[in-house]
């Protein structure tokens, strides 16, 4: 019986790429009177449930995904977050928000 | 005197000389608003051309809704005043609130430049009370996001009350289904590809009239529907801010 | 003391510095001869970006100063050396247009890669005062069912329209080519198109000197630091990770900014000269600029905008960030440029002054660090002589890929199902429809599209005339493999002739030449005989070459690519309304074929489709035929006599025939004369042929017309009905019934919405992208 | 003197609302021959810096911008992490991946 566990894969650009959406929203936040945000990233992230043996396999797997599919190596770097695990086979869906 | 008719520039606004080439085809004198400045200059109606305000990062027409000329354009519309977004357009004020739903990303996830048919399902409003005899009405799109959504709640109180104003339909006239149908570009609930306001006086829609306003360019059906805005403008501008008008 | 010294002193170390720059010692003695002395490290790093092929045209210069580049008689305001060749198109007005490319960038990162391409070639128009009205795309890649490559066409794709969509510049052509030699390498190459009126006309110069130097648009990051060097000039292997510099990221918004406010200056007459920053970045542009106007600059560097803390001097001089401008200001107005760009919200930064000295200076916290003439980083660059020699076997060779025994017998010549070819030739990766590409691009913005992307040259009316713009871009690889000169001239033939077949004029040339190691000698070879081939062409239509772009090296470690002479033509229309389109008008109408097929299947689309070459070389051009075919297109049209007019080219005279009948949803009933055999007649590639239907009663003053081009001209029959039916008849449609079997070739009998459908269907089902959405159809 | 406090917006599509782009990775799960991965969300990650007295304040700034710029409520729901804090008044960028 295998587990399922619920991971996040943050993706952001690379420090020094540039980022145009992060630059867009520091432009605007004076319409919005706000003050002293900076260094604005903006990433993507992606939640999934993975059933696996255990935390490891899992995490090989989320790891795999998050290298060829959800991130452009060249330009963003990953972390992974992992919010959750239940043993039964029924969906992890929305666990750790 | 040809009624003035404004059209708001973002950063990022690439549609806004179109719209001002169609408006003056129309007969309007168009009066550019820059998106700083909180004035609209005595204007009778507003249009928010399509683009890339502020480039969509984060949502498409987000950043933009702050902009200082977005707080008068809201003021005139909370007043009466004559509304329009097309395409990037819609997104702003879907953004802002002043039209139900939100523009979600195409199905495809992919950027669509194609020319589409939309039905007019209200014949008698501001916004379309010109459009003229030709049913489907054919003209393009070009966006990413432009999924049209809200909740069930929403669309059907959005249908009882004759506020769908467009909605994309095959050839043959018959409305496109949301899913794996070509003739709905972009996945729309229910195909919707326009709606207004309660109030009727704000508008928008993901097709672009205004590229279709000229034979030249492959279609003039869009033609209709800028002439029906600069004519209502021009109505409320002598005073009559009658927002249905009878059919032709 | 430089690095360069230290390492002569060490040679056991690390290679010395230049070499590990791409400067090899003849070079480093070339350098030192023009500075009187050693250059230190930031110097050496300037030439390394500097004297690269890809700024400097080393191998290439003196092949590319044989090309005819016209005078004012012919239109032309600015020539090659400019960012882009401007032609006048009268009432005022001059269009500018160039083609570049952007092949490694691609390679490395398909989706910024391809939008960076766009952002460059976009900045060299409105650099000039045009403002960008068109794009067009010209795409090659390797075999369309490897993941790889479905991979670079979707980032390519995606990233072109990414950044002409968010920009607001139209896409309204391109090209799209699968060909085994270019999975290791890619081509992206992207044409710009620009209007302006001529009074604004604004050169890349740097005059008076007093005047400040005026850096605007994005801060400068580590954004392809050695990218110039490394990417675009050494062989590109994918997995040496020193050769992957940092990735340049384009900003569209940023760019549509830096648009409006650069034709806002100009417009103002704020500017004495403005130039972009591409590859080299500050060092090109100020070098490039100040050489122009025989001066130099005084450079603060601690003055540039930067985005990253602690970027060396160096890197600051040669990043690549993109969306940046170079202004040359008189001082009193540096006020009026700050309150522009302040407005459009774009940074701005005066960065120094232009000199009288002729050197680039540049100080870093009062100190000099850097004095180079700014001659020697451009026009007196080095330049080197390469050995061109043919390859030894010269006889046509198999097509690059395919099996190549008994290459001859693999073509279905015996016994054949015309039908069948014809529609397994619509329906492949090489001829099926574009719309899955093409849809993803913004084709409609800034309402001129008259005719957009999908069949033959785009048009583009010019508002508040009656004229129009028309333009393509084209390359015929294949045949330039066999033979590169040939390759080159019917590239131009054919991108010309896609502009006469509207009835317009072409105005103008421009042209990327994709080829291999100029130090290998075949390579060489082959890129002066296509340099000859250009210039042949040229001047036999009486066409000026205004400008254009080299991009050699393109090799992986499978091989060098095809040879990829590719062609961009503008031609004008005067009356939008003569326009003629390639789609059957109406029933009845006459089809007629001008010009005469000759044999020849090496390089064709037929042979692909078989599986090897023809042994029998590709056919021949006649420039003077094809400068008569041209002629008497445009003269047919404006005198009104055609409903339609089409060229024969990829897929030969059958392919011709049927997208005709798709695009106009009528068939045709129609004879063809078999004079060579059916392979060459109907899906030869032979050039010069086009063909024009017209209303019935015109159809005798056009054969006329014809004749007095001294053109050959043959009925076909006539257009009607719902299918595409082709009788072959004549001697050459019999043969020897021993050897052929009783009917040679059965003929065509296909309904054109089964045609349509192949067609449609062809390219999504190649790249395994989900159904094409086909739109609703008319325009 | 203010406290720079780095936080991550993670900004996701509701439950019930279309999410093309975790149905498209779903979708491309077996060409990368990974099995076991369901229920895919994409959404955004937004991470900036923000000066402010104490956490609570820096807390309000956030959650302002989150709901009022970075999520739209209609349609996406967001939440807070706080990656890390620096008294000093220089740049955070980066702190926290
Ligand atoms: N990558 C592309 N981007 C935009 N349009 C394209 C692209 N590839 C092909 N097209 C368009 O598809 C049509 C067919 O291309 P092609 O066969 O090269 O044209 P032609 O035979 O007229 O030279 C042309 O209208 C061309 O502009
Ligand atoms: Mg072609």
């Amino acid at each position: 019986m295998s587990i399922e566990y619920r991971f996040a894969v943050n993706v952001l650009p690379k420090p020094g790429i540039l980022d145009p959406q992060g630059r867009a929203v520091e432009g605007s936040l004076a319409h919005l009177a706000i003050e002293g945000v900076t260094a604005v990233r903006v990433g993507r992230r992606v939640e999934l449930t993975v059933a696996a043996d255990d935390e490891g396999a899992a995490r090989t797997v989320v790891e795999q995904l998050a290298r060829e599919l959800l991130s452009n190596p060249l330009i963003e770097a990953f972390g992974l977050e992992l919010l959750g695990a239940t043993s039964s086979t029924t969906s992890a869906t929305g666990a750790g928000r | 005197m040809s009624v003035r008719v404004g059209v708001v520039v973002f950063p990022g606004s690439n549609c806004d000389r179109d719209t001002t080439h169609a408006l003056a085809l129309a007969g309007a004198e168009p009066v550019e608003l820059w998106h700083e400045a909180a004035d609209l200059r005595g204007v009778a109606g507003v249009i928010l051309p399509g683009g890339f305000a502020y480039g969509d990062y984060l949502r498409a027409g987000v950043i933009a809704r702050f902009s200082p000329v977005m707080r008068a354009v809201a003021a005139f519309a909370a007043d009466g005043g004559l509304v329009l977004g097309i395409c990037n357009g819609f997104q702003v004020l879907a953004e802002a609130g002043l039209v139900p739903g939100a523009l979600l990303r195409n199905r495809g996830l992919r950027f669509l430049g194609r020319d589409v048919r939309i039905a007019v399902e209200q014949p008698a409003t501001p916004f379309t009370h010109l459009a003229g005899p030709r049913r489907p009405l054919r003209m393009p799109v070009a966006h990413g996001e432009g999924c049209f959504f809200a909740d069930a709640a929403t669309l059907d109180e959005l249908e009882a009350n004759g506020r769908v104003l467009f909605r994309y339909v095959r050839d043959d006239g018959a409305t496109a289904a949301e899913v794996d149908d070509p003739a709905n570009p972009n996945g729309s609930l229910r195909a919707i590809a326009g709606v207004r306001n309660a109030a009727g006086n704000v508008a928008g829609l993901m097709p672009h009239p205004e590229r279709a306003s000229e034979g030249i360019l492959g279609s003039d059906d869009g033609f209709g529907l800028i002439r029906s805005f600069v004519d209502s403008a021009a109505a409320a501008d002598r005073g009559s801010r009658t927002l249905e008008v009878a059919g032709r | 003391m430089t690095m360069v010294e230290r390492s002569a002193e060490s040679p056991a170390a690390a290679p010395p510095l230049h070499r590990a720059l791409g400067i090899t010692d003849h070079e480093l003695a070339a350098i030192r001869a023009r500075l009187g002395r050693d250059p230190n490290d930031v110097e050496l790093a300037m030439f390394s970006v500097m004297w690269s092929e890809h700024c400097s045209y080393k191998s290439s210069k003196p092949l590319l100063r044989t090309l005819p580049t016209g005078s004012a008689a012919d239109g032309v305001v600015a020539g090659p050396g400019e960012n882009a060749g401007v032609i006048s198109i009268g009432d005022g007005l001059a269009v500018a247009f160039k083609i570049e490319s952007h092949n490694h960038p691609s390679a490395v990162e398909p989706y910024q890669g391809a939008a960076t391409g766009v952002g460059g070639i976009l900045r060299d128009i409105f650099t000039m005062g045009a403002r960008p009205i068109a794009v067009l795309d010209a795409l090659r890649f390797g075999d369309p069912s490897d993941t790889r490559t479905r991979h670079l066409v979707d980032g390519v794709v995606r990233g072109v329209g990414g950044y002409g969509n968010c920009v607001g510049v139209p896409t309204v052509g391109g090209e799209l080519v699968f060909d085994p030699s270019y999975q290791g390498n890619p081509l992206v190459n992207v044409m710009a198109i620009g209007l302006l009126e001529e009074r604004l006309l604004t050169l890349a110069q740097a005059p008076g000197p007093g005047n400040l130097v005026i850096l605007f648009g994005s801060a400068t990051g580590r954004d392809g630091i050695g990218g110039a060097s490394v990417l675009a000039s050494a062989t590109f292997t994918h997995d040496d990770p020193s050769k992957r510099p940092s990735v340049q990221v384009g900003d569209p918004f940023a760019e549509k900014l830096l648009i409006e406010a650069s034709l806002e200056l100009i417009e103002r007459g704020l500017v004495e000269g403005l130039q972009d920053l591409g590859a080299a970045g500050i060092t090109c542009a100020t070098s490039e600029t100040a050489d122009r106007a025989g001066t130099g600059m005084a450079i603060d560097l601690d003055a540039v905008p930067r985005r990253e803390p602690g970027m060396a001097a160096f890197e600051v001089l040669i990043s690549e960030s993109q969306e940046r401008m170079l202004a040359v200001v008189r001082p009193e107005r540096e006020a009026d440029v700050r309150e522009v760009c302040a407005r459009w919200g774009i940074p701005c930064a005066t960065i120094g002054t232009v000199t009288g000295d002729g050197d680039i200076a540049v100080t870093e916290a009062g100190h000099e660090i850097v004095r180079i003439p700014a001659a020697a980083l451009t026009s007196d660059a080095i330049v080197l002589q390469h050995l061109a020699a043919p390859p030894a076997r010269r006889r046509p060779a198999p097509a690059p890929g395919a099996p190549d025994a008994g290459a001859s017998d693999r073509l279905p010549e015996r016994g054949m199902d015309p039908g069948a070819v014809l529609t397994a030739l619509l329906g492949s990766p090489a001829l099926a429809s574009r719309r899955p590409v093409f849809e993803q691009y913004d084709s409609t913005v800034q309402v001129n599209t008259v005719v957009g992307p999908g069949h033959g040259a785009a048009v583009l009316r010019v508002k508040g005339t009656t004229k129009a713009l028309v333009a393509t871009t084209d390359a015929n690889a294949p045949v330039g493999a066999i033979d590169p000169w040939l390759g080159a001239a019917l590239s131009v033939a054919e991108a010309t002739r896609n502009v006469s077949m509207t009835g317009a004029r072409p105005l103008g040339v421009t042209n990327c030449l994709n080829y291999g190691d100029p130090t290998r000698p075949e390579a060489f070879w082959q890129l002066s005989e296509a340099v000859r081939g250009l210039g042949d062409a040229c001047r036999a239509l009486g066409l000026p070459v205004t400008g254009g772009n080299v991009s050699l090296n393109n090799e992986s470690p499978a091989g060098a690519i095809l040879p990829t002479p590719e062609i961009g033509v503008v031609g004008l229309l005067d009356d939008v309304e003569g326009l003629v389109g390639p789609a059957f008008a109406a029933d009845d109408d006459a089809v007629l074929l001008v010009g005469e097929a000759s044999p020849g299947l090496a390089g064709s689309e037929y042979a692909r489709l078989a599986g090897g070459a023809a042994e029998d070389g590709p056919p021949p051009l006649d420039l003077d035929r094809e400068r008569r075919v041209q002629a008497f297109a445009r003269e047919a049209a404006g005198r009104g006599l055609t409903a339609s007019m089409q060229d024969v080219s990829g897929g030969g005279l059958a392919v011709a025939l049927a997208e005709s009948a798709m695009w106009g949803g009528r068939g045709a009933t129609l004879r063809i004369a078999v004079a060579h055999s059916p392979a060459v007649d109907l899906f030869g590639e032979s050039p010069s042929r086009i063909v024009v239907t017209a209303q019935p009663r015109h159809a005798a003053a056009l054969q006329l017309l014809a004749r007095q081009f001294g053109l050959p001209v043959e009925t076909l029959g006539v257009v009607g009905g719902d299918r595409l039916v082709i009788e072959l008849h004549g001697a050459g449609a019999t043969g020897a019934v021993e050897e052929r079997g009783s009917r040679v070739a059965d003929p065509i009998d296909i309904a054109v919405a089964d045609l349509a459908h192949t067609w449609e269907h062809g390219l999504a089902r190649a790249l395994d992208w989900e159904a094409p959405a086909a739109a609703p159809e008319g325009r």
